[in-house]
């Protein structure tokens, strides 16, 4: 069994910036995988481009630092290639939702079992603290020249609209939670989005571990980041998915409480529904499929020689 | 020829035609055009046979059968479609139709009618045309098709003849067949593969259909000039299209992730792996083709053989994957089915107009290979070649047909799947990597090693022992970002390595394939579907002589400088042939070689270059011919 | 005042199928064009590509048919440098919601005064009736060789998400209505996302006119589709923008109405806020911004003289 | 040069350096170095200055200064970057680290220290490489910043001596003017100018560090031996980086829409045309760079005229909207700053490895015009240039400076803005069109009118009577979809003779700018930022001759053919002088001329080149040079 040590790479500097929230995500997937259960070669973590996306060379497991907002295509495909891998995408807000907006909302479509972190830092931090499309409108953070001029997408929101099966939030200092979140996110059958309110020191002066969870909100009294799991009346999960009175209700439920921000702000897992995964689909449609059964499997040579039959395809094209 | 409008079932007659002489014996040469609209606009397929081998369209045709009136404006009008002595089967209810009438024609086309027969569009009748044909020896078979739909569906015991208008094709399918003398034989044998899985009674009503017109044409014409008779030979043929040879090499190839987003002419390629599951393909349609080949990049990091397939416009969205491909070393196969380019540019036309692209997409430099493959065969050997060069040299293979290659039905000769070998490259297995201890830093295996030949032992996702990075950042050899000046030079070094590696290691008869007589007047350097007028062209030339030869690139990356420094150090004249519009194999062969041609023939008007174009060439650079010849045939 | 016939181009011949629903909605914009009072050389009417593509063919206006999934950035680009156009952006289901997903999300957050009319046929028309983004999992038109692999995007949620404010569906065949949409989506000031429910005959069998109104669904003996504004208890629009409380109750309650699909289908306006739209936050941010004060007007050259002054940006340069 | 970690103010220290001696009247050339990080990789920035006119970096500089220990142990041990009686301003409190000890540095330094010094890298102090350095003769200059803030903190009356952290990019700048007897005076005024508008304190404090560590130096060292004295020139003088260039180009040119999304090193220009509202251009920050591309075209189509500006990653996703500008004839200003790939790449590190990408990007074929800008005046002047060529030949234009005139601070002659003039090529003007009567099919204006220029009039959006179409299908003149043959043919050889047109038209010496003796022995040809490297290098090498003179090609298309030829006909060595791999330039020459270099200069490890590198060459190549020569200078 594989410890948190096991799960970190030592050859190359972690060179985020000091107090950045990156630090706790990154611990908390570490933690998580540790929890997990599995081998640091059986873990596929991939990222795009960002500050966000050089978490994967800090881990020791395989690590591909795709491009910018192309992560999750990337990572789908290794993981429908060999389904026997534990893949786990991870990047920016920018990168996710802004110019990787298109793959977010398709990749809802196919509920492949798989989880998206996003580190979401409300910035482009490593292009020096421009918008990134979560930053409000009339914002303006301290890297800004003028306040933002475009107003924000709710990744919760967007996520239930697009059909992810597993939808939550969590926040990167309170380690504990996070680690929870990733490994039930990871351990969900299917398409799951955790969003991450991730502190950038460096840029983003309006919402930094103060404004989440340090000060109290005048108002209540209380921290502003609140645990959904804590509420009394709040269940995600759908029971009966052939229900769909309780799938309506359940989603409608996530989708008013994702519109909460302000002085309460909360965290945990707003919806949850087991429906059928891409990989079984496909399994429907091929007659076979998993992790014995892909297309990395390296059963269609022998030494060399293929050894896929294509007689029958080819009788059907023969004339004479 | 068969012509009609999109969607109306031109496509079965022309289907049902195609097999049918196919299947008795005859070697057969497809050319389908169509717009690109789903229904209404002209379409028509020229079917060529022999019982030699053909490997070229021609611009006219010996028999042309159709039942509406934009097919005879275009074709019988033009003269360049129907050899004299020709015949064209045509309805004879709609012939006082006039040149203005017709929908969906080109206002260009009208105009030059108008222009050619000094009267207004909306005074030029169909029956003109044909009447004007008739004065140049074309022959004219009327034939009623209503009239015969009436008597069908008599023998049928139907009432309302109007619910066999889908019968037109077999109609005029088998008057066709009657006329060439070719027997009904075939054609119904050909109904039962067709249609035997349907019903029988659609059977029948086909084959009532097929003897009825057939009996009208012997009934009511003198027999046809131009007959063929079914042929009996020993080897076997398939009859395909290029998409389906490139899904049938991908299957033996061990590809197992097809990825694709749907773009014409590339999709049928997908659909075809789609429809065969026991293939156990995994075909995944993607949001985009951004998606598709960075899904198939994803694949191919867990060591499966992953390929995805587009055309042009496909490709620009594609410029990013393949540039993190290069620069990560990704074993990658993209076929990139050429169409009339830029941007949308002419959907199902065709077109070699992205080999210059090819050879510099992506930003910064990387290694690439490009194939061109030229016949099907070569399709489906050259698809099974990507896979083996992909992972050999680790870097992305392109493989560049076009439109008419992919889309067209042709006889070909069996393939020798026997001949298919699988090479893996450099690749770790479990055992030498299980002997790597991941935890020390120090005993890993460098992913980027950097080698005398620039390839490095590989290991994939999921391997124990063989923990590496992927990063699009420039990177040391296990993976991490650098970007410290000595590891860039080394890793830049190696990574371009691969290409010269690949230029010494691939055989030049791999990389070129002449044919002809050594010492010809005119030798042709071309690249992809063009080879096979001049194939075919040669036929005809060098009857009395050594005319012509043919060079046919098959590797345009790396290029195979000295052979064709070689070909060019023997021509007398070496002319460029390809079907685009700035001869980007000449630019290349100049930037590679530092000569050029003596002449350079191109064509940019969407259609597929002819036999009878080429004997065309030779012709004029045998007297006097521009440095630059312009081909212009086509409908 | 131009009439319906001035938006009728004649050059080109239309060549959609016969019983396309695209027929309905390019009777539709021509008459909400006539309608509207407005210029046909004043009109920008922009396309991606498909069957849908082609409509800007087919009106007399300036027509631009861009690229697959491009119409969104393009149409916003000719918006932005001359706001006194009329700038309608068209497109199918593939091309929006698919490979323009990224566009059509990133919109939202913009709130440029422009409306997006998408041709919901469920298929990939152009490229022969592969399924597109709305079609959902399970179904198998007459087009596909196996049932639909990936779950459906659902249009109305992700534009709510995505922050669309007016958002609104119609179907092809009812043209009064949708007329009527496509005028109030014009009107409106701000990013409208009208969807259309649009019958492809050639390939789509499952929602074909039949389907959507003709037939009546046997529980309720009605056709299945319904118009929202017809609903006593149905009201999109946001009274107060400042009063979260609405804005949150008026979206969830389109959130709710938008998972609605099977014995009914509600069409009409879903949801409807009037917020500050990008050209006025651009006035806000450059100080004069409008039809007088745009990129298209030609005021920066005199006859071939720039008229551009940079003496202040160069003074805070100049060194010597 | 100064160095020290990213996000700690070095580059603070460089630009207040920097400032202050431009102020004085040098001519100033900066090289700033830093990884694709915020906070804590080394970075450092080199400042060359003269009373004359200098281009380019070089590899050695005559002073050091930095508080840590990463860049004592880059530039002092290496002996490259200090030249012998060179001297180093550190500070000593902590020169007992050892080469491990150092966070980030490359762990390839540290194996070369290690093999250098025979000793473990935990065993190699700083002190130890600053002994050698001293032993080559470079002098030390220990600096102790703590003592002299607490110095400062106790004169400005303030407790905590931390607080001033932040002034050591002050005290070092301070300590450097000190030693090189420039003088306070104009350290002061950039103080003011910078500090100026945050508050008096803050001047106050900084006046008070510098006045304290000029004196600090004055009281303990001997005099520096290499000093400059301020200077008192008559021009005007600039002083600014590259992208700044650019958008002030952009304004003059009339550039009203700007599209962006952040990219290194490009968004620094979007940023300033941001912070200047007055100058009316509305920028727009995209979610990628597909949209930033279409955004500029749907702008350019209304008749504005719209520029997007990125980098090679962001150039991948701009192909597709390439195409449809190249085929539908919009005018369109795409500025590439390239940077190192491929891929993601190096992106804070320099490179010219676009240009073979730039010249062939999109399927199918389309005119585009390349410019490549090789100083900050060209900067500026190719950017006004770029638009009235866009709009002249209706096609995109491209330019491609790269990150080191992108990100470089430099001092130029102040620009004349008079000089630029508007060219809006053949647009309509509304009374013209008014005539036109848009409701008669026949009677109105073909947008794509084929004239024998290639160029048709155009009308843009929102004009009444210019009524028309764009597809990214093939089109007629009036812009509706066509894929007829003639139609075809007609348009696509009117758009491409656009590009022979600009040929023709386009000035020889506005093409290619030659510098320097006709007959020199070495003849350096070049595109973009090398031609600075060559420029100082002439001004040393032909002091005793006509050594060398300088080629540089400001158009890469279309390709300045003739001109090329006779600078190749007269050329006695022929160097070919590039930021790249491949020698993209002279793949291009080959390619257009069929002819080649003598030599083919390269560098690819991210650095620019320098004038030393050129002056090595030009030994080099007189004595016995390989083809090809690689430059591997820089840290
Ligand atoms: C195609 C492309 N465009 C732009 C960039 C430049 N770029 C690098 S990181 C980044 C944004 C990062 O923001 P985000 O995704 O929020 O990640 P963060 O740094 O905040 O973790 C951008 C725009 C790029 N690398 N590639
Ligand atoms: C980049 C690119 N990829 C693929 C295509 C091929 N293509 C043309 S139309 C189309 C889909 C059209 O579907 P939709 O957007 O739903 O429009 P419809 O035809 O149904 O109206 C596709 C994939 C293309 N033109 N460009
Ligand atoms: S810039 Fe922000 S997100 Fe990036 S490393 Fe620094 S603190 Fe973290
Ligand atoms: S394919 Fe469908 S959407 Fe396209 S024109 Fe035909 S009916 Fe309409
Ligand atoms: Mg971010
Ligand atoms: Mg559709």
């Amino acid at each position: 069994m594989a410890s948190v040590t096991d799960f970190k790479e030592n050859e190359i500097e972690n060179d985020w910036c000091p107090g950045c929230g990156d630090f706790g995500i990154l611990n908390s997937i570490q933690m998580a995988l540790a929890d997990l259960d599995v081998e640091p070669h059986n873990v596929g973590l991939f990222s795009g481009i960002g500050c966000s996306g050089k978490t994967p060379h800090y881990v020791k497991a395989y690590g591909v630092h795709t491009m910018h907002g192309r992560v999750l295509p990337t990572a789908t495909g290794a993981k429908l290639a060999n389904p026997g891998l534990e893949v786990i995408a991870v990047g920016g807000d920018g990168d996710g939702y802004g110019i990787g907006a298109g793959h977010f909302v398709n990749a809802g479509r196919r509920n492949l079992d798989m989880p998206y972190i996003v580190f979401d830092n409300e910035v482009y931090g490593l292009t020096k603290g421009q918008a990134s499309p979560t930053l409000d409108l009339g914002e303006q953070t301290k890297s800004l020249p003028e306040p933002n001029i475009n107003d924000n997408v709710n990744p919760i929101a967007t996520a239930l609209a697009a059909g992810y099966t597993w939808v939550g939030r969590s926040y990167a200092f309170d380690v504990q939670h996070l680690k929870r979140m990733v490994k039930e996110a990871t351990l969900h059958k299917g398409a799951a989005l955790l969003d991450v309110l991730q502190p950038c020191p460096t840029y983003n002066d309006l919402h930094d571990k103060d404004f989440y969870s340090e000060s109290s909100v005048p108002a209540t009294g209380m921290p502003r980041v609140y645990k959904l799991e804590e509420e009394d009346d709040y269940d995600p999960y759908v029971q009966d998915p052939s229900d769909e009175e309780e799938v309506n209700a359940k989603k409608a439920q996530a989708f008013t409480r994702s519109q909460e921000w302000g002085e309460r702000i909360p965290i945990g897992n707003f919806y949850k529904i087991d429906l059928p995964t891409y990989g079984e689909r496909l399994e429907g449609r091929l007659g076979e499929y998993g992790p014995e059964n892909a297309p990395a499997v390296e059963d269609w040579h022998d030494d060399g020689e293929p050894t896929a039959d294509i007689d029958d395809y080819l009788e059907e094209k023969t004339v004479w | 020829m068969v012509g009609g409008p999109q969607g109306s079932g031109v496509d079965s007659a022309a289907q049902l035609f195609a097999q049918t002489v196919s299947r008795g014996g005859l070697n057969v040469w497809g050319q389908r055009e169509y717009y690109s609209n789903i229904k209404g606009k002209h379409s028509y397929t020229k079917i060529r046979m022999s019982e030699d081998e053909i490997h070229s369209p021609v611009d006219r045709v010996h028999f042309l059968a159709t039942y509406e009136s934009e097919t005879l404006a275009r074709h019988v009008q033009d003269h360049r479609a129907l050899v004299g002595g020709g015949g064209v089967l045509y309805d004879p209810s709609h012939t006082d139709e006039t040149i203005a009438d017709i929908r969906f024609m080109d206002h260009r086309v009208k105009a030059d009618i108008a222009e050619e027969y000094g009267q207004p569009a909306d005074e030029i009748t169909i029956q003109q045309l044909l009447d004007d044909a008739a004065a140049d020896g074309v022959r004219l078979f009327a034939f009623p098709y209503e009239e015969l739909q009436k008597d069908i569906a008599d023998e049928l015991g139907m009432d309302d003849h109007n619910r066999l208008q889908i019968l037109k094709n077999t109609m005029a399918t088998a008057a066709s067949i009657a006329m060439i003398e070719f027997g009904l034989e075939h054609l119904n044998e050909t109904i039962d593969a067709i249609f035997g899985d349907k019903s029988d009674r659609i059977v029948e009503m086909n084959k009532v259909a097929a003897e009825h017109s057939a009996q009208y044409m012997r009934d009511n014409y003198e027999p046809f000039e131009h007959t063929i008779a079914p042929a009996e030979p020993d080897e076997e043929r398939l009859f395909m299209q290029g998409t389906d040879a490139v899904a049938l090499g991908k299957m033996v190839a061990g590809c197992r992730m097809q990825t694709y987003y749907p773009i014409s002419p590339a999709t049928d390629e997908s659909v075809y792996l789609e429809s065969k599951p026991g293939s156990d393909v995994v075909v995944v349609q993607t949001e985009d083709e951004l998606s598709a080949v960075d899904m198939a990049i994803g694949a191919a990091l867990t060591g499966a053989r992953a390929a995805t397939s587009t055309s042009g416009p496909g490709v620009n969205l594609m410029v990013e994957g393949l540039g993190f491909a290069g620069l990560c070393e990704v074993p990658l196969v993209l076929v990139d089915y050429q169409r009339g380019g830029p941007s949308t540019g002419m959907p199902t036309r065709t077109e070699q107009g992205d080999l210059q692209f090819a050879l510099s997409l992506g930003n910064g430099e990387y290694p690439r290979l490009v194939l061109a493959p030229g016949d099907l065969d070569e399709m489906f050997h050259d698809t099974i070649d990507a896979f083996n060069l992909a992972e050999r040299y680790q870097t992305p293979v392109l493989m560049l047909p076009d439109k008419d290659l992919a889309g067209n039905n042709h006889t070909v000769e069996t393939f020798d799947v026997d001949e298919a070998e699988i090479d893996r490259g450099k690749l770790f297995d479990e055992d030498e990597l299980a002997e790597t201890e991941w935890r020390d830093d120090a005993d890993r295996h460098p992913r980027f090693d950097t080698t005398e030949d620039g390839i490095s032992p590989r290991s994939v996702i999921g391997q124990e022992g063989g923990i590496h990075w992927l990063t699009s950042d420039e990177h040391t050899e296990i993976g991490h970002i650098t970007e410290d000046v000595v590891k860039r030079e080394e890793i830049m070094e190696k990574r371009m390595e691969k290409i010269e590696t690949a230029r010494e290691e691939i055989p030049d008869d791999r990389m070129v394939r002449r044919v002809g007589p050594e010492n010809a007047e005119v030798t042709f350097v071309t690249w992809g579907t063009p080879k096979g007028a001049v194939l075919d062209a040669m036929e005809v030339a060098n009857e009395d002589g050594d005319l012509v030869n043919l060079v046919q690139i098959r590797v345009l990356s790396p290029f195979p400088n000295h052979v064709i420094d070689d070909v060019l150090d023997e021509a007398t004249n070496a002319v460029s042939l390809e079907n685009n519009y700035t001869s980007q194999l000449a630019r290349l062969v100049r930037e590679q070689l530092g000569r050029g041609f003596d002449h350079r023939a191109v064509k940019y008007n969407g259609r597929p270059i002819m036999q009878n174009e080429v004997l065309d060439i030779v012709d004029d650079v045998r007297k006097d011919a521009p440095d630059r010849i312009v081909l212009r045939g086509g409908i």
